[in-house]
């Protein structure tokens, strides 16, 4: 990676598609919960994209982008979203992961499909975290505990 | 004879924990050896005090104990002390109290290294003989019979010198393998009977066995408890495990170890095979070749040892399988013969260790052939080691005789003449064997000047071996004396044969 | 709301350990032990919560969002994974108390990190525990060794190869199992396992659900480490850091253990297996053969970890052979070896780190009379557990050993009897090496008494952990009977 | 018989592809090999589950309203597809970690080959 030398072609292509794919990532993830899709595969174009920026404009540009030392607290947060809306139902009288006691809607199915989307958009974002985190781990040539 | 119907008492129990409660003392006082010494003496005291106000309940027949928590469904760690047990149990626990006065002379005379250690490990050692006594089941025997083996281990590798240590595996290889086979025989006798509650006449009564099942079941029993018994071929770690300080020698390889082994073929032949199946698969009759060899060749290879304490050792491992033929004869008088012999034997050899420890602390002489003359400078010693050959040889009117004697008896009636010719046979060898080391003490005179400004041990050491000697006489005359060794014999025999 | 909750609470908060840390201590460094300690007491706490629960109210079913099986996920409670679940957590909440001073002394500028890790261990270990389906187990299977893969491979120079062979390893018993469980999908239509125990007994001809039986046997089998599939263990046990070795050696290999329990008696049958495949008879000899060939090299070793992670394939042999025995006393034994071998390796895995930390190596033939006098203690617990492993009465040891025997007797098998008996002894040659050498001068040259004045007995907070293991050998060997009773007659499974 | 064969071929496959996975994991020395071996063995897995939710005429298991019927025949298994997700990731992670140790080791022993690896081990293990 040291030896990178820019080239506009893949530069200009990698900057006008990566916004598109972060955008067709956000699309599957929240609509995720009612149709194929979901928060591992849009987290995981989310990442695909960071990682195309990082393939294209070299690490240290790419380090303004998304910097490597986020990678482990989004990480852990994006589960902890997850987590926590299970963990909400438990409060709530329920059982683990049961959206329909958490009345984000008047329905309990409805409410069912918003604590979905929830639980997606935190698992989206760990997974885009992690995978970024295991590239620059690998980048880097060492590995994270 | 169920655990359930015996009289709840306490004291056994007390009477196990005792010593074991006199370790952390012992261990906490290592630096000051006086009131380390007086636990180990306490201990002794109350111990020997305990089992004693068990003896008139026995005497009448009766058991006493306690069933303590279960080990595994359906086996509770059982103390109970049937009349066999108080038997064996006055003898280990009086016995300890001189050994540790005869510690304290020996390892102070030799300035000893860890003397808690030691003193401490000899406590364990009690308590699990203790145990063996008072176990009321096979498990709980088996309990306390690897306690035992494990806390000998320290003793026996004691001297820490590349022999002792090389004495301690050889043991360890023996006796840990004799628990195995404990192990298995104890695992198929639950499988076979669901009990192994020890009952006068056996646990397999109403059991019928296939006689290859007996006999395989009998071996693995007799590997069992035949390594601490030391029955040939299963006794050469006794003569190796003599690398270890002379009181250990003393009460654990001649009375406590070793005897627990006996008192396990015992407990075996009579509480938990039985008379009856003895008798129908033969098995007295192997147990009865196996000690009739062992009798005859320990005898002929002690002749032949030089060193005081291998020649001893040899001695014991012949003694000891009077103790197994006579369980073997499986008669009224043979079998109170033999439990005599426990007793009997353990005053007389105890004596005669406690003699070959005391001319290492005062002479360092550990082979007989140096022992020239020895008699005038150490005449109490060696008066005691004369009474106790006497006995040893089975001549009235010390101890000894008694026990042969009604192992004899038992020999005619069992209708056979065999162990009595056995008998008498060892009886000549022990007297050839015994004979010419007081001849040498008393009547050859000493090389040069050597002996010239020794005296006798320090009395720490005499007192006790003149004691134990002059208890062997006492018995020798009285057998019955205070104890009541012979009623009690009397009454175990008179119960496993009649299979009360 | 807590009781309600309690089956799926001991892997929930240890998830919630792992996830806390890394945001938490990513500044504060010195966060990381106290969540994870607390993570971890809490999960004991539960467990035993769980245990009275079961033990009082019988098989307790927690269905995941409230979905009922077999559609949704559920945790199962009976006595058998509530007992496993409290063996794991009780033990590892002593191991990480001790691992706190190791893991400083080994791993300084990655505890963080590492604590996380743990944490994700234990949450696979528990979810494998509870979970009452059988492609949740897979997952939280993964979990676990991917976790395992990671403390594995932080130990010393050599440690990275060892992690990644059991990596290449573990992953070839993962897939196999995942395999396994497409068969039984394959043929059931249903993941769930009390559904699957419904359908499978009738199915006992079809050859797919045979198969699936094996390979998901083969599988568990990797990651438990049975005889011949043992091959990753005794490198990833020697060269992974104390506090890792002391963590996977007492409950890694159980957990797999357990599934196989789980897999073999509870979803398939006794009857099923009986009929299909000679199974538990091949477990019972290949675990008779692990007792004597785990044994006979732990002999050779001159490494303590090392001779230690070969005691500990024998020892699985023992698990292997209860279960193999398939009678209810070679199930009541290996359950029982399946606590007590928890508690005696994480004894002497404790006491390997105690040396590592206080002489810096924990190599037998160094060893000398010293470490008796300056880490009495530490030398104590050393050899209660090593009379358990021995198998001397009234420790633990003494008595999985006696159930086994029991059970080998009742199936006549003598064999198997003579080699518990035969592994006994071997076990007492490697042990009482060791103790030769801590208890006795060496025979050959002076080595002086003082000098190195830094040698002395561990810290407090290591010394605890490994006492009040030993004392629990002791103790828990005089009451087994209160467990067996109490708890290991009750999973005995159905059709024995 | 030729039925059984062409009639489970996708299984076939699945199968060919899993010993290619499992001699690259065994026979190959390279540790990037083995672990390409090894992704081939897992992937093999994913199909042969995603094969085992195949349904001949059936189509994506998202529920069109239009069509008026949700008659289980006329969609594919989704069970299958969501675990093998879940699978892919567990696969993935394990790839991560497979490949950072793989760095870490080279970054060591200088070398990727296994035979030599162990040669360098032993070397460690004398000079301890």
């Amino acid at each position: 990676m040291r030896t990178h030398r820019p080239n506009p072609i893949v530069s200009l292509v990698s900057r006008v598609v990566s916004p598109f794919i972060m955008m067709f990532a956000l699309y599957v993830i929240f609509h995720g919960h009612y149709s194929p899709g979901g928060g591992f595969q849009g987290g995981t174009l989310i990442a695909a994209a960071l990682i195309l920026i990082r393939l294209a404009e070299g690490n240290e540009t790419a380090q303004l982008q998304f910097p490597r030392a986020w990678a482990t607290p989004l990480g852990s947060l994006g589960v902890l979203i997850y987590f926590g809306t299970g963990l909400a139902a438990v409060f709530m009288g329920g059982r683990f992961l049961d959206y329909s006691v958490l009345h984000l809607a008047h329905h309990a199915t409805m409410s069912r499909s918003y604590g979905i989307l929830l639980v997606e958009i935190g698992v989206g974002l760990a997974v885009t975290a992690i995978l970024v985190s295991i590239f620059d781990n690998l980048l880097e040539g060492k590995p994270d505990a | 004879m169920g655990i359930n119907t015996m009289t709840l008492s306490t004291v056994p129990l007390l009477a196990v924990l005792v010593s074991l409660l006199a370790v952390p003392l012992i261990l906490f006082c290592s630096r000051r050896p006086n009131l380390r010494e007086f636990w180990t003496i306490g201990a002794g005291v109350v111990k020997f005090g305990l089992v004693l106000s068990l003896l008139p309940g026995a005497l009448a027949g009766k058991s006493v104990g306690i069933a303590l928590l279960e080990l595994a469904p359906g086996i509770r760690l059982a103390l109970k002390a049937d009349p066999f047990g108080v038997f064996f149990a006055m003898i280990a626990s009086g016995l300890w109290i001189f050994t540790s006065f005869y510690s304290i002379g020996y390892m102070r005379g030799l300035g000893e290294h860890k003397q808690a250690r030691y003193f401490s490990a000899f406590a364990v050692c009690l308590s699990a003989t203790i145990g063996i006594a008072f176990s009321a089941n096979l498990l709980t025997f088996i309990l306390f019979y690897e306690i035992l083996t494990i806390a000998t281990y320290p003793l026996v590798i004691h001297k820490e010198t590349p022999k002792a240590i090389r004495a301690g595996r050889k043991y360890l290889a023996y006796t840990l393998t004799a628990g195995l086979f404990l192990i298995a025989a104890a695992a198929v006798t639950w499988q076979i009977t669901g009990s192994l509650d020890f009952a006068a006449g056996g646990i397999f009564k109403g059991h019928p066995l296939a006689p290859s099942t007996a006999r395989i079941l009998f071996f693995l029993f007799l590997g069992g408890v035949g390594v601490k018994a030391s029955i040939m071929p299963l006794h050469s770690w006794l003569p190796t495990a003599m690398a270890a300080p002379t009181p250990v020698s003393a009460l654990l390889h001649a009375v406590a170890v070793v005897k627990s082994g006996v008192f396990g073929v015992i407990r075996v032949v009579g509480f938990v095979f039985g008379p009856a199946l003895m008798k129908e698969f033969g098995l007295g009759r192997i147990l009865m070749v196996f000690a009739g060899f062992t009798i005859i060749t320990a005898s002929l290879l002690a002749l032949k040892q030089d060193n005081l304490k291998r020649r001893l050792a040899y001695s014991t491992v012949g003694h000891l399988s009077y103790i197994v033929l006579g369980a073997g004869m499986l008669t009224s008088a043979a079998l109170t013969g033999a439990m005599l012999h426990i007793a009997f034997h353990a005053t007389m050899k105890i004596t005669m260790f406690f003699v070959a420890g005391a001319i290492y602390v005062n002479l360092h002489k550990e082979n007989i052939s140096q022992l020239n003359g020895i008699g005038r400078v150490m005449p109490w010693s060696m008066g005691a080691f004369t009474v106790a050959a006497i006995g040893l040889s089975g001549l009235p009117p010390v101890n000894g005789f008694i026990s042969k004697w009604y192992l004899g008896m038992g020999s005619m009636q069992a209708d056979t003449l065999i162990p009595l010719f056995i008998l008498v046979a060892s009886g000549l060898l022990n007297a050839a064997y015994f004979f010419p080391i007081v001849h040498r003490a008393f009547f050859r005179r000493p090389a040069g000047d050597e002996l010239a400004g020794h005296k006798e041990a320090s009395p720490f050491m005499v007192v006790p071996l003149c004691l134990t000697a002059t208890l062997s006489l006492a018995f020798g005359i009285y057998p019955d004396l205070f104890f009541r060794f012979f009623r009690l014999a009397a009454g175990v025999a008179g119960a496993i044969l009649g299979g009360a | 709301m807590i009781l309600s909750n309690s089956p799926a609470l001991a892997p929930l908060s240890l998830l919630l350990a792992a996830i806390v840390i890394p945001m938490v201590a990513f500044r504060r460094r010195w966060l990381a032990f106290p969540i994870a300690l607390c993570a971890s007491a809490f999960a004991t706490g539960i467990s035993v919560v769980n245990l009275v629960r079961v033990l009082s109210e019988g098989v307790i079913h927690y269905h995941f969002g409230g979905w009922i099986p077999p559609i949704g996920i559920e945790y199962v409670l009976d006595p058998l994974s509530a007992f496993v679940t409290l063996v794991v957590n009780a033990v590892s909440l002593l191991v990480l108390v001790h691992a706190h001073r190791s893991v400083a002394a080994e791993l300084p500028d990655r505890s963080m990190p590492y604590y996380a890790v743990v944490m994700l261990m234990l949450t696979g270990f528990n979810g494998i525990i509870l979970t009452g389906d059988f492609f949740n187990l897979y997952v939280f299977l993964e979990i676990s060794s991917l976790a395992l893969y990671g403390m594995i491979a932080v130990g010393n120079k050599k440690s990275p190869v060892a992690a990644f062979r059991y990596l290449i390893m573990g992953t070839v018993g993962g897939s196999f199992y995942l395999l396994g469980v497409g068969f039984v999908y394959m043929t059931t239509g249903s993941l769930n396992m009390a559904d699957i125990a419904k359908i499978a007994p009738t199915l006992y001809h079809q050859p797919a659900l045979v198969a699936a039986l094996g390979l998901m046997v083969v599988g568990l089998g990797i990651k438990m480490a049975i005889f011949p599939l043992h091959g990753w263990l005794p490198d990833a046990y020697t060269y992974a850091p104390s506090a890792s070795s002391a963590l996977i050696a007492p409950v890694g290999a159980k957990v797999g253990v357990y599934a196989i329990i789980r897999v073999i008696f509870y979803v398939f049958g006794v009857d099923f297996v009986r009929h299909s495949l000679p199974l538990t008879d091949i477990l019972a000899w290949l675990g008779a053969i692990a007792i004597v060939y785990g044994s006979v090299l732990a002999i050779a070793q001159k490494e303590m970890k090392r001779m230690l992670a070969y005691s500990s394939v024998a020892q699985i042999g023992y698990i292997g052979l209860g279960i193999g025995l398939a009678n209810p006393y070679g199930i009541i034994g290996a359950v029982l070896h399946v606590m007590n071998h928890a508690l005696m390796k994480a004894c002497l895995f404790l006491v390997a780190g105690n040396f590592r930390l206080k002489l810096g190596h924990s190599t037998i033939p160094r060893l000398d009379h010293r470490v008796r006098k300056r880490m009495p203690w530490t030398t104590a617990a050393f050899t209660v557990g090593a009379l358990s492993m021995v198998g001397v009465p009234p420790t633990v040891g003494f008595f999985s050993k006696w159930y086994l025997a029991l059970g080998t007797i009742q199936n006549g098998r003598w064999l198997f009897l003579a080699a518990l008996l035969v592994s006994s002894l071997l076990n007492a040659v490697y042990f009482f090496r060791v103790l030769e050498k801590v208890y006795m001068k060496p025979l050959e040259g002076d080595v002086p008494d003082d000098g190195d004045t830094a040698l002395a007995e561990a810290p407090g907070s290591m010394l605890i952990p490994t006492l009040v293991l030993g004392i629990a050998l002791l103790l828990l060997g005089l009451f087994n009977a209160v467990i067996v009773t109490g708890i290991i007659t009750r999973i005995v499974p159905p059709g024995m | 018989m030729l039925d059984f064969f062409i009639g489970h071929y996708a299984y076939w496959f699945v199968f060919i592809l899993m010993a290619i996975g499992l001699y690259g994991m065994t026979v190959k020395c390279n540790l990037v090999k083995k672990l390409i071996g090894m992704t081939i063995f897992q992937v093999s897995i994913i199909l042969f589950f995603v094969a085992s939710a195949n349904k001949w005429g059936a189509t994506v298991p998202v529920l069109d309203h239009s069509a008026g019927s949700i008659d289980p025949t006329k969609y594919i298994n989704p069970l299958p597809h969501t675990l093998m997700l879940t699978a892919i990731v567990v696969g993935v992670a394990t790839l991560g970690v497979a490949l950072a140790l793989v760095i870490t080791i080279y970054n060591r022993y200088q070398t990727l080959d296994e035979t030599r690896l162990l040669e360098h081990m032993r070397k460690d293990d004398d000079s301890e």
